[in-house]
């Protein structure tokens, strides 16, 4: 067996290089700032390529054989209880390290991406240490063998996020978006840490592997039902899906996403399309085998729901949107509800179609989301602007851009061959196995997307020239070379045998394309992009005119559908202005009032008898004489 | 002892004496009349030793030494306190008992 | 009479002796050197101090009219300390202008006799040798208290100690007739067989009791204290406040225990309730006092209620915790009177918000003021911290827990009131701070040797020992 | 003399070696020196309590040393360590060392400052180390009376106040403390024999039922004061408030522990039985603590109450957790303990450095000062972050060990409790990134605080020693975790 230890270096590599670059402040050259986090990424790409080659290679493609799943490194970290140790750890299968594949390369792309984006920023070795950062977190939470792992990771790249979607602070857009992206998916973690305690609580491990495993602790019980006709375990796993959905941007916990825009588009490219917003897949897709199980897969009923529902709603809302990152952003979501509708759908067949089909995606979504973003990127670093209605016609100034645009958008409409294509047809195949009305939707969606996503393509590279401030032109080398990297592997990606390498039960499948469902995916998609080239491919009136005429329904869905309304509602009148400011006052008047008020009745007391002490020498006596007899009294009274 | 007296009888004038003192200590106003009341109390007090010395106790004599203390120190109390009350008249003139009250509260 | 057994009024003698001699020194001494007098009086009185330290055998005298033990020894030794700190902080006082130098010697005289007074109290064995003790210990000071005779506050208080003291001892007398009519007896000893509960001893115990509650200063009998606290120059008020306070302590627990043990469960039961009323009403009216004479008058009477904690248990322990906690009463209180009584002398300030900002001016003053008020607060580490928590554990060690949590929360009403001085001296700044100044000697020495005694009598645990030893 | 002993007597000879320095640059240099040696010294004391450890010995406490101090009534100056205590110990010299430099600039009676400041690091030193009720309580109240003097003379706002209920409060909860303790000592002979304070003796009986009852409100109250226990928090966000700089680090990051410590060491330790049968009814009231203080917070304004409110929050969380009666939760508590000494400290430290250059601790009036002041902002940020419990820094280390371990409790009440308690964290999240956010970030706000002076080496040094340990916390828990699990199983056994 080959030896992975050097897997520990993976992640390792970028924590490094956050520690230099976070240590030595400001006081970096700009220069060597940056090329400290694009080496230690280097290096960890290498070695990830280096480590999935040989763990898919020693497999020897022997398809009866499930790939082995490894933890060449394991310590224990902090003993809670001697039952109950919180490991640190290294966990090697199909999953992880296709992961590890998809972080390192994203990252690196999105490293080398900033040298010319962020290039001249105050604060750029700041940058590149919260990449760093970030970078570490995501690898150690996609290679962790135990939940609490995941949790301590799953904090550390929500904290990064935060950092860089704050990244410049002094614009209080980006400070808000920050605020409310960590809170929000703080909310969603406590969900996520009260399910793991309550999960370990009854399983008694942490351990991915033994919770999985099918005479675990947790698999080979029956859950009597406890609370709401389901079994604890349920109900665990659903507050582990609700930080899942948290992190993953999904209805109606998605509100921070569109907000955490206002980072730097390369931070949006590789944490809010690539990598971290996925990780909700990855943790369901890690305890699959739990969510598939656990009384009967109720917990994967509400997955694919909340997916189907949050694919739709951001496909929608996507539509509307004039902002460019904000259009990314929700198709983002919209994208990352199709990989859980497919997790949820797949908990009929034995092969698990759609656990396959999500991972896929979640694979194929990674590059051409993130070189829909760095495209994005592009314009706006040459634009100044993020807004949709100061562009057009930008295919002559940016022809890189255009075209691997073009490519990425083609892709996540599904358009055959790029990658898009492959894996959501696999999904809808996988739903349409299991559950209409969500196929359905699925389908709808696919539609969709292709229309808003060639909304986009057209508004921005087609429709009339604007009066631009000077002539826009691209990025050096450094920005165009991960964009054409990126198109390259959207171009191919697709024709990975996905299954081969990743699947529910760890062998290798085959899946072959179901082409009646393919052609007419295809064809709704088509659908879609002519809608969107008949629409905006030259300026007209017609979009506005029927925006106007869907009145309120526009309205509605321009406000989000009033979500962000109903939590701004809760976090600000609620829990701030009522009920903090209610502690705040009981606490000031009421506890603090009676502690005082102890004092002050003491004092006035200690006034009100001052009158005793009259200065009376008789008054005196009478007191002496009172005294005694009340002694005397007493004492009869007593006997 | 004395025919036909008892001592609860002599015990009770001695208290009703010693109330009266007590009595004239919280009304009156000039000092010198609570001086004076002052020994009426203690005078009770001495005319109760002597008493239960005789009647209940009559085997040693240490009521009647008592009550002999009880005067002398009386004097003295009342040379004490005249020295005061002198001393005050200087100050203030007079001896009303409730001009007395500079110090309270 | 065996003239050698009279050796065991070592105390008594000397002071007489003490006494004679400034009689002796008032009539030879040319008035023009009479300024050397207060000198001479304390060297005098440290010697008979020092002497007081002696050992002396346990004995009686006169048929058991006066007894003596180790005990009684040791408490006539605190009353010692005391006066002889009251002494050196009085030196520059007498030898001001207001005092006029014919009337030096009277001063000690009749500081003197008081404290003779007291030791007869402490030593009595009988009523009649109580009752004398009892008023020469208590006149001389309603004379002293009247000392400073232009002054009618000070008139004042004489005119209203005497009163009450000769009301309250007109009471005690009543009680000790009643006790006579009963018992049969003046001696203690014989008289402690005689008693029996019927209602006119008891009615004569309670009278008893009110009598000798008045000289501890306990709630309802404390009217006159702060008053003539005030009123009185400070070093007679010290004088009232440690030896005639503790005197009184002494008296009431020997007697308690070794001629009343019969009505223990009544006076367990009075004590409980005085002792609340003492020190939460005299935490109520310490708070907001302004004049700090007065203010350590209400002070001194919460610490009296303390002080009846120590008394309950009726054991060697609690006699023991007693002695121990009016020792070091005595160095903080004494501490405390030492610096209102310096300032006083040097600025006639006595009020506390004149105290403001004293510490950036006089800071070895105000130090030894704030070690007083720890030390009278129970503060660790000083020594009033290891006297209060004797006394409570001696309370909770007779199953006082409620009273122990009521006097502890005494503590704290009193912590704020000692925190008040601090608060003046140190926290507050002021326009017209008082101006830096120098104490005589004596004082000095008095103040090193209260902070001297603050600071170790805790910490040096052989002294409690000691202490145990003497009273066991 | 034995090395626990002189953890005692350094501040105690630097103390008067103080009296006799003049000025403000003597006083901090004796200061500096003195608190110096005390934290070599403990950080010597923890290595060699790892080596004993280490090589074998087992004992209950280690480094004990008991001298009969009143003989008749058997008070003991009785001192041994354990992990815990140790753990607490090096807490406290880091915070005492650091505060010193905070307060670099105390012009104004300045050595009075320092002597009243190592005072209360003396009574905090021998409390850790007694392991006799009496001197224990001795060294309680020893570590509380100077806060008066520190928040009074040198404290801002309304300090007189402040100062004033502070103190009555805590010494209010020694109150019962005191009962509680005499009760403990007129119990520890059932069979007749020697009375005792001496908590390994005690610990070693089964104290009645109904003694335990009676006692263990009045001392786990008592010491809950000082813990911040709600109802009787109140001193808490006044007192910080007015208090100046270094005295707020000491009395938030050490003070408090004294209530915890105690609380587990007296309380849960030696009247196991009542604890467990009562726990439920603290359980109440910690967890309103923590989630009260952390909605207390959501609203102030100033940085300090937010602070206060914080406390509250965190450090009924470490009752919490000592209630929850298992090993786990009781390592939690601990490092509860540990980690908000520091943060909190850290916290206190730089709201001092800002509040020297602003003159203000109102939120509203700052705004975009990550620009002006990097260095103290940054670390600030990443006090919050370790206050909201983000891995990597102690903050998470210490509350998943207690929320983990008080989730293994056996009963449902309490395991409700606990995600009630878990809760807080969202609402935590909110109150530091609002500061955060409000103060340090956006543009800004107020031209004047254009060019602040830049933090001075003296404060750097302060922060770093705060910092180091609290990333050291949060990256290598394992042996300090350890060191308090070794040292939980007599505890444990008890219930």
């Amino acid at each position: 067996m080959t030896n992975f230890d050097y897997a520990l270096w993976i992640p390792l590599l970028p924590f490094l290089s956050f520690l230099i670059l976070g240590l030595s402040a400001n006081k970096i050259k700009a220069r060597a700032a940056g090329l400290t986090g694009v080496l230690s990424l280097v290096l960890a790409t290498a070695l990830s390529l280096l480590l999935a080659w040989s763990y898919f290679g020693a497999h020897g493609g022997g398809h009866e054989q499930a790939y082995a799943a490894l933890q060449p490194l394991k310590w224990v970290w902090l003993r809670f209880t001697d039952t109950l140790p919180f490991e640190m750890g290294i966990l090697l299968d199909p999953l992880s390290v296709m992961m590890l594949v998809v972080v390192t390369l994203v990252s690196l792309m999105v490293h080398i991406y900033s040298l010319g984006y962020m290039k001249g920023e105050r604060g750029f070795a700041r940058y590149y240490a919260f990449l760093s950062l970030f970078t570490f977190a995501m690898l150690g939470l996609v290679l962790a063998n135990n939940i609490f792992q995941t949790y301590f990771f799953w904090e550390l790249v929500g904290v990064s996020s935060f950092l860089l979607i704050g990244f410049y602070y002094d614009r209080p857009s980006a400070v808000a978006a920050a605020k409310k992206a960590f809170i929000v998916t703080r909310f969603a973690d406590l969900g996520f840490l009260i399910g793991i305690l309550i999960l370990s609580y009854y399983a008694g491990t942490f351990d991915f592997a033994q919770l999985n495993a099918p005479d675990g602790p947790v698999l080979s019980k029956d859950w009597a039902p406890v609370f709401g006709g389901h079994s604890l375990m349920f109900w665990a796993l659903l507050l582990i899906f609700m930080g899942a959905a948290g992190k993953s941007a999904m209805f109606p916990l998605h509100i921070w996403l569109p907000d955490a825009m206002e980072g730097p588009t390369p931070v949006s490219a590789l944490i809010h399309a690539a990598t971290m917003v996925v990780a909700g897949v990855y943790l369901v897709a890690r305890l699959f085998p739990v969510y598939e199980l656990v009384d009967y897969g109720a917990a994967l009923q509400v997955v694919a729901w909340v997916g189907a529902i949050s694919a739709l709603l951001a496909a929608i809302m996507a539509m509307v949107q004039m902002d460019i990152k904000r259009v990314l952003a929700y198709s983002t979501m919209s994208q990352i509800g199709y990989m859980m509708l497919a997790l949820g759908v797949s908990d009929g067949g034995a092969d698990a179609l759609g656990y396959t089909a999500s991972l896929f995606h979640l694979f194929t979504h990674a590059f051409f989301k993130s070189l829909l973003f760095l495209g994005a990127g592009m314009i706006i670093h040459a634009l100044h602007t993020n807004d949709l209605r100061e562009m057009g016609n930008l295919r002559k100034h940016l022809p890189w851009t255009h075209w691997t645009f073009l490519i990425a958008c083609l892709a996540i409409s599904g358009i055959p061959p790029f990658s898009g294509f492959f894996s959501k047809d696999e999904i809808l195949a996988a739903a349409r196995e299991n559950h209409f009305w969500i196929f359905a939707i699925g389908y709808f969606v696919a539609g969709l997307t292709a229309f808003y996503m060639f909304r986009l393509y057209f508004t921005i590279f087609w429709g009339r020239e604007r009066q631009y401030s000077h002539k826009p032109h691209e990025g050096g080398w450094n920005m165009k070379l991960p964009l054409a990297f990126l198109a390259l592997i959207t171009l191919v990606a697709g024709f990975i045998p996905f299954g081969e390498f990743v699947s529910a039960d760890g062998l290798p499948h085959h899946s072959a394309l179901d082409w009646k469902l393919a052609g007419s995916s295809i064809g709704i998609a088509l659908i879609g992009i002519l809608a969107a080239m008949y629409l905006y491919s030259e300026y007209k009136q017609l979009p506005s005119q029927i925006a106007r005429s869907l009145g309120p329904l526009y309205r509605l869905v321009e406000r989000k559908f009033y979500i962000d309304d109903i939590y701004a509602f809760v976090a600000k009148r609620i829990m701030i202005d009522t009920i903090g400011a209610g502690v705040a006052w009981f606490d000031r008047h009421i506890v603090d009032g009676t502690m005082n008020l102890i004092g002050r009745t003491t004092l006035r007391l200690s006034s009100a008898i001052k009158g005793v002490q009259s200065g009376q020498v008789q008054h005196y006596a009478l007191a002496f004489l009172g005294g005694a007899l009340a002694l005397a009294v007493f004492f009869f009274f007593r006997s | 002892m004395i025919e036909g007296v008892s001592i609860q009888e002599i015990m009770a004038v001695s208290v009703i004496l010693f109330f009266i003192g007590v009595y004239g200590f919280l009304t009156r106003r000039n000092l010198i009349s609570i001086l004076i009341s002052l020994d009426l109390l203690l005078n009770a007090v001495a005319l109760n030793m002597a008493a239960i010395n005789r009647y209940l106790h009559p085997d040693n004599f240490q009521g009647h030494f008592f009550a002999v203390f009880i005067i002398a120190v009386a004097a003295a109390e009342v040379a004490v306190a005249i020295a005061i009350i002198v001393d005050l008249y200087r100050l203030i003139h007079s001896v009303d008992v409730e001009e007395v009250d500079k110090l309270k509260y | 009479m065996d003239w050698q057994k009279l050796i065991l009024m070592r105390d008594e003698l000397s002071l007489t002796v003490l006494l004679l001699l400034l009689l002796v020194l008032e009539i030879a001494m040319d008035s023009r050197r009479k300024h050397q007098l207060p000198t001479i009086a304390l060297a005098l009185f440290a010697l008979h101090t020092a002497l007081g330290f002696l050992p002396l055998a346990s004995g009686h005298l006169f048929g058991g009219m006066f007894h003596t033990t180790p005990m009684l020894q040791l408490m006539k030794s605190i009353l010692n300390i005391g006066l002889l700190l009251v002494l050196l902080q009085a030196h520059a006082y007498v030898r001001s202008e207001w005092v006029g130098r014919e009337r030096i010697t009277e001063f000690y005289f009749l500081l003197f006799s008081s404290l003779l007074g007291a030791y007869f109290m402490i030593s009595a064995g009988d009523f009649l040798m109580f009752y004398l003790g009892l008023e020469l210990a208590s006149l001389p000071v309603a004379a002293l208290a009247a000392y400073e005779l232009s002054r009618q506050r000070s008139a004042e208080a004489g005119i209203k100690l005497v009163l009450s003291a000769a009301l309250a001892s007109g009471v005690l007398l009543l009680g000790i007739s009643f006790l006579y009519a009963t018992g049969g007896s003046m001696y203690f000893e014989d008289l402690q067989k005689g008693l029996s509960p019927n209602v006119l001893s008891v009615l004569g115990f309670l009278f008893f009791f009110s009598g000798l509650s008045f000289k501890i200063s306990l709630v309802p009998f404390h009217f006159w204290t702060a008053d003539v606290y005030e009123g009185a120059p400070i070093s007679v008020t010290s004088y009232l406040s440690v030896v005639s306070k503790g005197a009184a302590v002494f008296v009431l627990g020997i007697l308690l225990v070794q001629l009343f043990p019969l009505y223990a469960d009544i006076w367990r039961e009075i004590l409980v309730v005085i002792a609340i009323l003492t020190m939460t009403l005299g935490n109520l009216f310490a708070l907001r006092q302004t004049n700090m004479k007065r203010f350590l008058a209400f002070s001194s009477i919460a610490q009296a209620g303390f002080i009846l904690l120590g008394l309950l248990a009726g054991d060697s322990r609690g006699m023991t915790a007693v002695l121990y906690f009016v020792l070091i009463y005595a160095f903080s209180n004494l501490a405390a009177f030492g610096v209102v009584q310096a300032i006083a002398l040097h600025t006639g300030k006595e009020t506390m918000s004149e105290y403001e900002g004293l510490y950036r001016s006089n800071p070895r003053l105000s130090l030894v003021m704030l070690l007083a008020m720890f030390s009278l607060a129970g503060v660790p580490p000083v020594a009033g911290f290891f006297g209060k928590f004797f006394l409570f554990m001696s309370a909770a060690g007779a199953g006082y827990y409620g009273l122990v949590l009521v006097a502890v929360i005494n503590v704290v009403i009193s912590l704020y009131y000692y925190l008040l001085v601090i608060r003046a001296m140190f926290l507050r700044k002021s326009e017209q701070p008082i101006a830096h100044f120098v104490s005589d000697l004596p004082m000095r020495i008095s103040l090193v040797l209260c902070v001297a005694g603050i600071l170790f009598l805790g910490l040096y645990s052989p002294v409690y020992e000691w202490v145990l030893g003497l009273v066991l | 003399m034995d090395i626990l002993t002189s953890l005692v007597v350094v501040p105690v000879l630097t103390v008067l070696a103080l009296f006799f320095v003049k000025g403000l640059r003597q006083a901090r240099a004796w200061a500096a020196i003195g608190t110096g040696i005390e934290l070599l010294l403990a950080i010597w004391l923890t290595v060699w309590y790892l080596q004993l450890r280490g090589a074998g010995h087992t004992e209950e406490m280690l480094f004990m040393r008991d001298v009969l101090w009143f003989k008749s009534l058997n008070i003991h100056y009785a001192i041994g360590v354990d992990g815990i205590s140790v753990a607490l110990i090096l807490l406290t010299a880091i915070v005492l060392f650091a505060g010193v430099f905070i307060s670099w600039h105390m012009q104004e009676l300045s050595k009075e400052f320092f002597i009243s400041l190592i005072v209360l690091g003396t009574g905090v030193f021998g409390f850790f180390i007694s392991l006799d009720l009496f001197t224990m309580f001795l060294f309680y109240e020893l570590a509380v009376i100077p806060m008066y003097l520190l928040i009074g003379i040198w404290g801002t706002g309304p300090r007189e106040y402040a100062a004033m209920k502070l103190t009555l409060m805590l010494m209010a909860g020694s109150a019962f403390l005191l009962v509680g303790i005499l009760g403990l000592y007129f119990n520890s002979a059932p069979g007749g024999g020697q009375l005792t304070f001496n908590i390994l003796e005690i610990a070693r009986l089964d104290l009645p039922m109904n003694m335990q009852r009676f006692l263990f409100p009045l001392i786990f109250m008592g010491f809950g004061v000082l813990g911040a226990l709600f109802p009787f928090h109140t001193w808490s966000p006044d007192g910080h408030a007015s208090a100046p700089t270094a005295v707020s680090m000491l009395h938030a990051g050490v003070l408090m522990k004294l209530g915890g410590y105690g609380a587990f060491r007296v309380a849960m330790y030696l009247l196991p039985a009542a604890a467990a049968e009562m726990s439920w009814i603290f359980i109440i009231l910690t967890a309103i603590s923590v989630l009260y203080g952390a909605f207390g917070a959501l609203r102030q304004t100033d940085l300090k109450y937010i602070n206060a409110y914080s406390s509250v929050s965190h450090c009924g969380l470490v009752l919490f957790a000592v209630l929850m009666l298992n090993k786990t939760s009781f390592d939690g508590a601990v490092l509860q303990m540990l980690s908000h000494g520091l943060m909190t400290a850290l916290f206190f430290a730089l709201i001092g450095m800002l509040y020297e250059r602003m003159h203000t601790r109102d939120i509203y009036k700052m705004g975009g000062l990550m620009k002006v002041l990097p260095v103290i902002s940054s670390v600030y940020v990443i006090a919050g972050l370790a206050s909201l419990g983000l891995p990597g820094l102690s903050g998470f280390v210490a509350e998943m060990t207690i929320f983990v371990g008080a989730f293994q409790h056996e009963d449902l009440f309490y395991r409700i409790a606990v995600i009630g308690s878990v809760s807080a964290i969202v609402v935590t999240a909110v109150y530091i990134l609002r500061a955060v956010g409000i103060m340090l970030m956006g543009p800004l706000k107020n031209p004047a605080f254009a060019d602040l002076p830049k933090a001075a080496w003296q404060e750097r040094l302060g922060i770093l020693l705060l910092l180091v340990p609290i990333a050291g916390m949060g990256l290598f828990p394992g042996w300090l975790s350890e060191m308090i699990m070794n040292s939980l199983d007599h505890i444990v056994a008890k219930f």
